[in-house]
């Protein structure tokens, strides 16, 4: 398309969808029943195809209707949590059955979901997951432990990996399911982290029952779908972030909105101290009078420098990727790791503006309890989402090119060592 | 600095091996788990039996005053061993920072407060107005020519069980710092304290009756600096090497990938160096020890071995959070009670920075 | 700090291809290797060539001054080139540090330098009294109200190559700093240079004549050590780079214990590391040279890029060595030429430690 | 033997060898002349057997011996460079005709001996060497390059091991060898390091011959026998560095000692620089008006806490050995990794100590050339005798007993992958 062609469909879609809201769009209906509405017009997801709620909308013309959103203030559908993971691979992989039960409730927000993918005995190595599922004639009966997973215990549905065939290579015996949440079979309990937050779930399933058509994809296909799950959550979930400001407006779907956001958001209220706040570094050095000492800037410097370093490499990656040119590095591992570093650095930087400070923690401590929380929750960065090692594997065997860790887990599941648990 | 190295004497490692023994048994992590649940209340059994059956308390105090007669050497162990088992009692503030500043002081009037500790009976509590460093001793705390102790103690270790109060505060009409004794109980306000084994509380006193000890100078105060840093690298090395050998223990077990992941060449390096580093702290923790044993100068030594054990122990604790993966970073796991009071460790008199600051200073002025 | 990011045009990555294919056939280590033998003599040909076929020395020279009218982007593609192939002409010396300080003076005096220096006929020369803080310059060198320059310039890079002469100095009767032309050149002792593709020289000057071609102010000179930085950060990364990539192919085919040594995690783990350091150096150097490119103030970027590049080019410099094993170190294999040309672009001009004190000066003052 | 014991033997060993030295002892004797007889009486290495040159003395004898020569200023039997290597490993695994040939010479200084066993293929992996031994009727034609050997250009013999079954797996086809470095088929060319000393050599043998006679074990025992040689290299040498003192002292044998000291010790003189003298650190901060920035204040500290840190490790493990205690860390690698780390820190602390001055070597440079010198050595302790990455895998193995990379070097020597080289 030209420029003027992308213009005159930019105008040509604004024109529709205003002419829509301006019937449709009021601050005082309840939250649900404009999101019925929304979805049945098809603007509550555009990009999707037009046979499942969407438009088969292209990314730019997506961007129309997000603009026209937040330009009015339009609460768009529900998109937070592990919802968007489940409804990418669902559109990817299900079967028509599948969608039709859940992408409505699903963009709703009638429906809540989570991931249950990593279990205590295979966290880096996913693929080595031992939850069973067995057949039991149209159904499967589940058995097992999964864990880490944010928000499950509000969820109504899960998207799950299991193991159906133990005699098959790992990647090839484990089966994509969406499982039932509400059921006697799964129990939820919240697991506490070392800085006290209680963000994730444990989920112990014992005979928990999946019917057949809740499968995604064949049988030993699991493995093959759940790239589609994580590439999207690598890629940041396709939340629109901007949407997060309408929580604060006064209207009763804001409010209604607000509460969902709430709930949702719960669980990432410490993710900006995971990082290590380089961007209080120097006030609080400031506030605590350690502004001029050489040694404190030098720390604050080095923090500094690495996140700004960062921030522009991941920028000019961007651009680089924009402009079409070969020179970018796949995958984000270099931004993960330098993640890693940069909150480190921040970690050492915060302990030496605080000194015998950042002995206290919670409402005594300085900076509202922040450094505290910083302190102990910078460690999760190097882990979650995958550790710096494995990190450090992907660079060096995908970037550099050098030769992979020698396989010592090929051949039969059933005769590979794995950690002993309760599947 | 000596020039030939000094091996433990049986004794001292049979010592040891009943320091350790007493907490496994007394003090399991289960135990240390269960009282930081309760809001870590004293267990006086505990508490009494450590000074009964092991004279931990008074270790380094003479007999005369109720002690055991040893020194730092042999509270060091009792430190290295504290901080392997994570004891959650007020040793540091009572055993240490109370103890040592009475036997500094010296005296008949110290000696009545020196058996009351040593024996288990009385915990003690000073009330200083820096925990940062011993120049500012005196900066927040003073005594009226009435009597009356003044001003503010922002962060006290161990306020929460101590039931016999020292300061060390500026006499107001000489201008002199002196080691004071409250007659009553000063009000403590606990406060949110990371180290979840090792509470801090801020006391302020309005006016509280006291009576002077001694005397004490600027180089009896960093003298007592010295003291508590080296007794702090001991717990830190017996931290570090609590948390490294449960490191190794988890990555001897754990499978990923079909294989242990302690054959992963990573791990296996990062383990090593942190050995290395915990060998070095150790090394100098118990060399600034048998200095200050000996009586000799110890601001090098202990300034070398706090910042040394500090580091060392920091990367042993980042590492066991790291190498347990996710399971490292939960409530549940221990590792972060052990990453809280090495944080604490770290922090308490000083930071390695300011440790590093004050071995040149030291080196320059006595060059 | 720019909100997106920025990515090369075509043009440039053109530009950067012929940059690179012109050292690769004009100056391949072979030829490097051979120069430093014969005590580093100019190779006019090459510098000549250098000018003619590319308008390196003036690629940041506006074309009235005889430059190709670019600016610190294209001269950071050279600069990074420069360092990929380990170029040891007179560069940094002439077409930097001299043009630059040339292009801030501006004026038709400056402009017959800037000819000279932009089409290769000439190499320049700055006599200055500090490669360490432009707060320091003038504190060496002054010119008379005779015009006669004064002074002793401790460490000149590229002096033995020079046949245009610049200095920073203080105007004595004024005491305002000027650049000045020499009339006539001065005498060079050379030194010994850790960095053998970039020798020094000290040139002491007794009553040199010279010409005022401006004042400059104290910014001024600030933004002149900014772009050298700059200039010498992109060197670093190609330099970093040019070991990464050379380590990797060692890596790949060294054998030890039956196995190509680059499948050991821990090597592997490290060439990782020191790829990700140095994407964050481009990352900062690239934004550096576009801010001082678009005329905006440049003190933190520049700080920031270079320490960054810096730090991370002497981990690529010290694993190049390591992972090389014996080799590495030897005289005979080229890794030592990188280490120490890494090591001066290190040191020159501010050691990483004095740029990020230097950033945090910037942020504060501009808070 | 008891206390009374020891010392009424001190004194008898001293009254013995007292009288002898009134008696031969002289400075001004030729030192080659000295040394005949001071091997034929047997004082010359009083620890070896009665049989080769000694007296079966216990080390507290010898050290008698040491002490008294020490007193008078007498010099001992030549013990620089690799000589006393070659001399253990004789004593312990060679034939009387080897030990009747080679002993007495090497004690007397006649002959000047280098180790042979380091390649250009094999630097980490030693046991994957590829110089052929190839057997010829009653001797061995030697083919292949060694490296890093040092004082090879002035040797009369190398102790040499080389491949003589490539069919078998590698530490068993491996054979050691005393050999002629005199001869045509032996080329030793001086190998530059990046400091610009050159220190070591490489080695060329092309159809270089050994007779049988000079095989040190049986064929196939190289590898064992070589390790004798490895762990007594590990222990530092044995030699009486006390004994430098006397190459400073005035008269002709002291002349002649001090050359020999001079020729032996030249390849070693960049040793401590290599080490990052932490001794100069506050001296050279003084004398460039560094030592008040706090910067630079915090990298000093770091490098002395460092590097006392493992002078007290090694000391206070040497005391816990002698008192019994089973509390010590096998091996020398903690150390080794530790000099590396206290090495490197030297490094920045005098980088930025030296500030623009670190751009100078040689004369020209702070505190003549050192600071140069430091730089440009410290890179090679992380790699002679054994890399950090190795002593990393020693200590992870056997201090921790983590569990061992996994092999791919078993089975036939023929069969595993090398690098390509000229043998």
């Amino acid at each position: 398309m030209t420029e003027a062609d992308d213009s005159a469909r930019e105008r040509a879609i604004r024109a529709e969808l205003g002419a829509w809201l301006d019937a449709e769009w009021s601050v005082d209906r309840p939250l649900r029943e404009w999101r019925e509405t929304l979805v049945a017009a098809g603007w509550a997801a555009p990009a999707w195809p037009k046979a499942w709620h969407g438009r088969d909308f292209s990314h730019a013309e997506t961007m129309v209707v997000s603009r026209l959103f937040r330009e009015r203030g339009v609460v768009g559908a529900a998109s937070t949590g592990p919802r968007s993971l489940a409804a990418e691979t669902l559109l990817a992989h299900g079967s028509d059955s599948l969608k039709q039960r859940y992408l409505r409730p699903l963009l709703t927000g009638e429906h809540s979901w989570c991931q249950l993918f990593s279990e205590p005995g295979s966290g880096s190595d996913l693929a080595g997951l031992t939850t069973r599922a067995e057949r039991d004639g149209s159904r499967y009966v589940i058995n097992g432990q999964k864990v880490w997973n944010t928000s499950a215990h509000h969820a109504d549905f899960g998207i799950l990996v299991a193991r159906t065939d133990w005699d098959l290579p790992k990647h090839q015996g484990i089966s994509y399911f969406v499982i039932d949440m509400r059921q006697p079979g799964v129990e939820v309990r919240p697991l506490r982290q070392m800085n006290g937050h209680a963000s994730f779930n444990e989920v112990f399933m014992t005979d928990a029952i999946v019917h057949e058509e809740d499968r995604v994809g064949a049988e030993g296909e699991g493995w093959r779908i759940a790239q589609t799950t994580l590439s999207f959550e690598r890629s940041g979930f396709g939340r629109d972030r901007a949407a997060d400001a309408l929580a604060t407006r006064t209207g009763r779907i804001y409010a209604e909105y607000a509460e969902e956001v709430r709930i949702a958001m719960e669980p990432y209220r410490w993710y900006p101290q995971r990082a290590g706040r380089p961007d209080l570094l120097l006030s609080l050095a400031r506030a605590n009078g350690r502004i001029n000492d050489p040694v404190v800037r030098q720390e604050i410097a080095r923090a500094l420098t690495l996140a700004e370093g960062a921030r522009l490499a991941t920028s000019q990656a961007e651009a680089r990727r924009r402009s079409g040119s070969s020179d970018v590095i796949p995958g984000g591992s270099i931004g993960k790791l330098a993640a890693s570093v940069i909150a480190r650095q921040c970690s050492v930087a915060h302990t030496l503006i605080a000194g015998s400070h950042s002995l206290l923690a919670g409402d005594d401590a300085n900076a509202q309890g922040l450094v505290a929380e910083i302190l102990l929750s910078v460690p999760a960065i190097s882990i979650a989402g995958g550790t710096d090692e494995i990190q450090r594997n992907i660079i060096s065997e995908r970037v550099l090119g050098l030769p992979k860790e020698p396989r010592f887990d090929t051949g039969s599941f059933r005769d590979i060592p794995r950690n002993p648990g309760r599947a | 600095m000596s020039e030939t190295g000094f091996a433990f004497s049986a004794e001292q490692n049979q010592f040891r091996d009943m320091v350790s023994g007493f907490f496994a048994a007394r003090s399991p992590m289960g135990r240390v788990r269960e009282l930081i649940g309760l809001g870590l209340p004293l267990d006086r059994d505990t508490w009494q039996a450590l000074a009964r059956e092991l004279g931990a308390q008074g270790i380094h105090v003479p007999e005369r005053a109720g002690g055991s007669g040893f020194g730092a050497v042999e509270l060091g162990i009792v430190m290295e061993e504290m901080g392997r088992h994570l004891y959650p009692g007020p040793f540091l503030s009572s055993a240490v920072m109370t103890t040592s500043a009475l036997l500094a002081a010296g005296g008949d009037a110290a000696e009545g407060a020196l058996v009351a500790l040593s024996s288990g009976d009385r915990v003690g509590a000073l009330l200083i107005d820096t925990l940062d460093d011993p120049a500012l001793l005196g900066t927040g705390l003073s005594v009226s020519d009435t009597g009356r102790l003044e001003g503010t103690a922002p962060l006290v270790p161990g306020a929460a069980n101590a039931d016999l109060w020292l300061a060390i505060a500026r006499d107001q009409p000489s201008g002199r710092l002196g080691l004071f004794q409250l007659n009553d109980a000063p009000a403590c306000q606990p406060l949110g304290s990371l180290d979840l084994t090792r509470p801090l509380s801020r006391v302020v006193c309005a006016g509280l009756s006291c009576v002077r000890l001694a005397h004490i100078d600027t180089a009896t105060c960093e003298r007592l600096w010295d003291e508590w840093n080296v007794a702090l690298a001991h717990e830190l090395v017996g931290a570090a090497e609590a948390l490294l050998a449960g490191t190794i223990e988890y990555l001897k077990v754990r499978v990923q990938f079909g294989r242990v992941i302690g054959s992963f060449q990573a791990l296996k390096h990062r383990c090593a160096d942190v050995l290395m580093e915990v060998e070095l702290a150790k090394a100098l923790a118990r060399e600034a020890a048998r200095t200050i044993a000996a009586g000799l100068p110890a601001r090098g030594a202990a300034a070398m071995a706090k910042s040394q054990a500090a580091d060392a122990a920091m990367h042993a604790a980042r590492a066991a959070i790291q190498l347990r993966g996710g399971l490292g970073f939960t409530w549940e796991n221990d590792t972060h009670l052990w990453f809280r009071r090495i944080k604490s460790g770290e922090m308490l008199f000083g930071s390695p920075a300011q440790q590093r600051e004050w071995l040149v200073a030291h080196l320059e002025a006595t060059a």
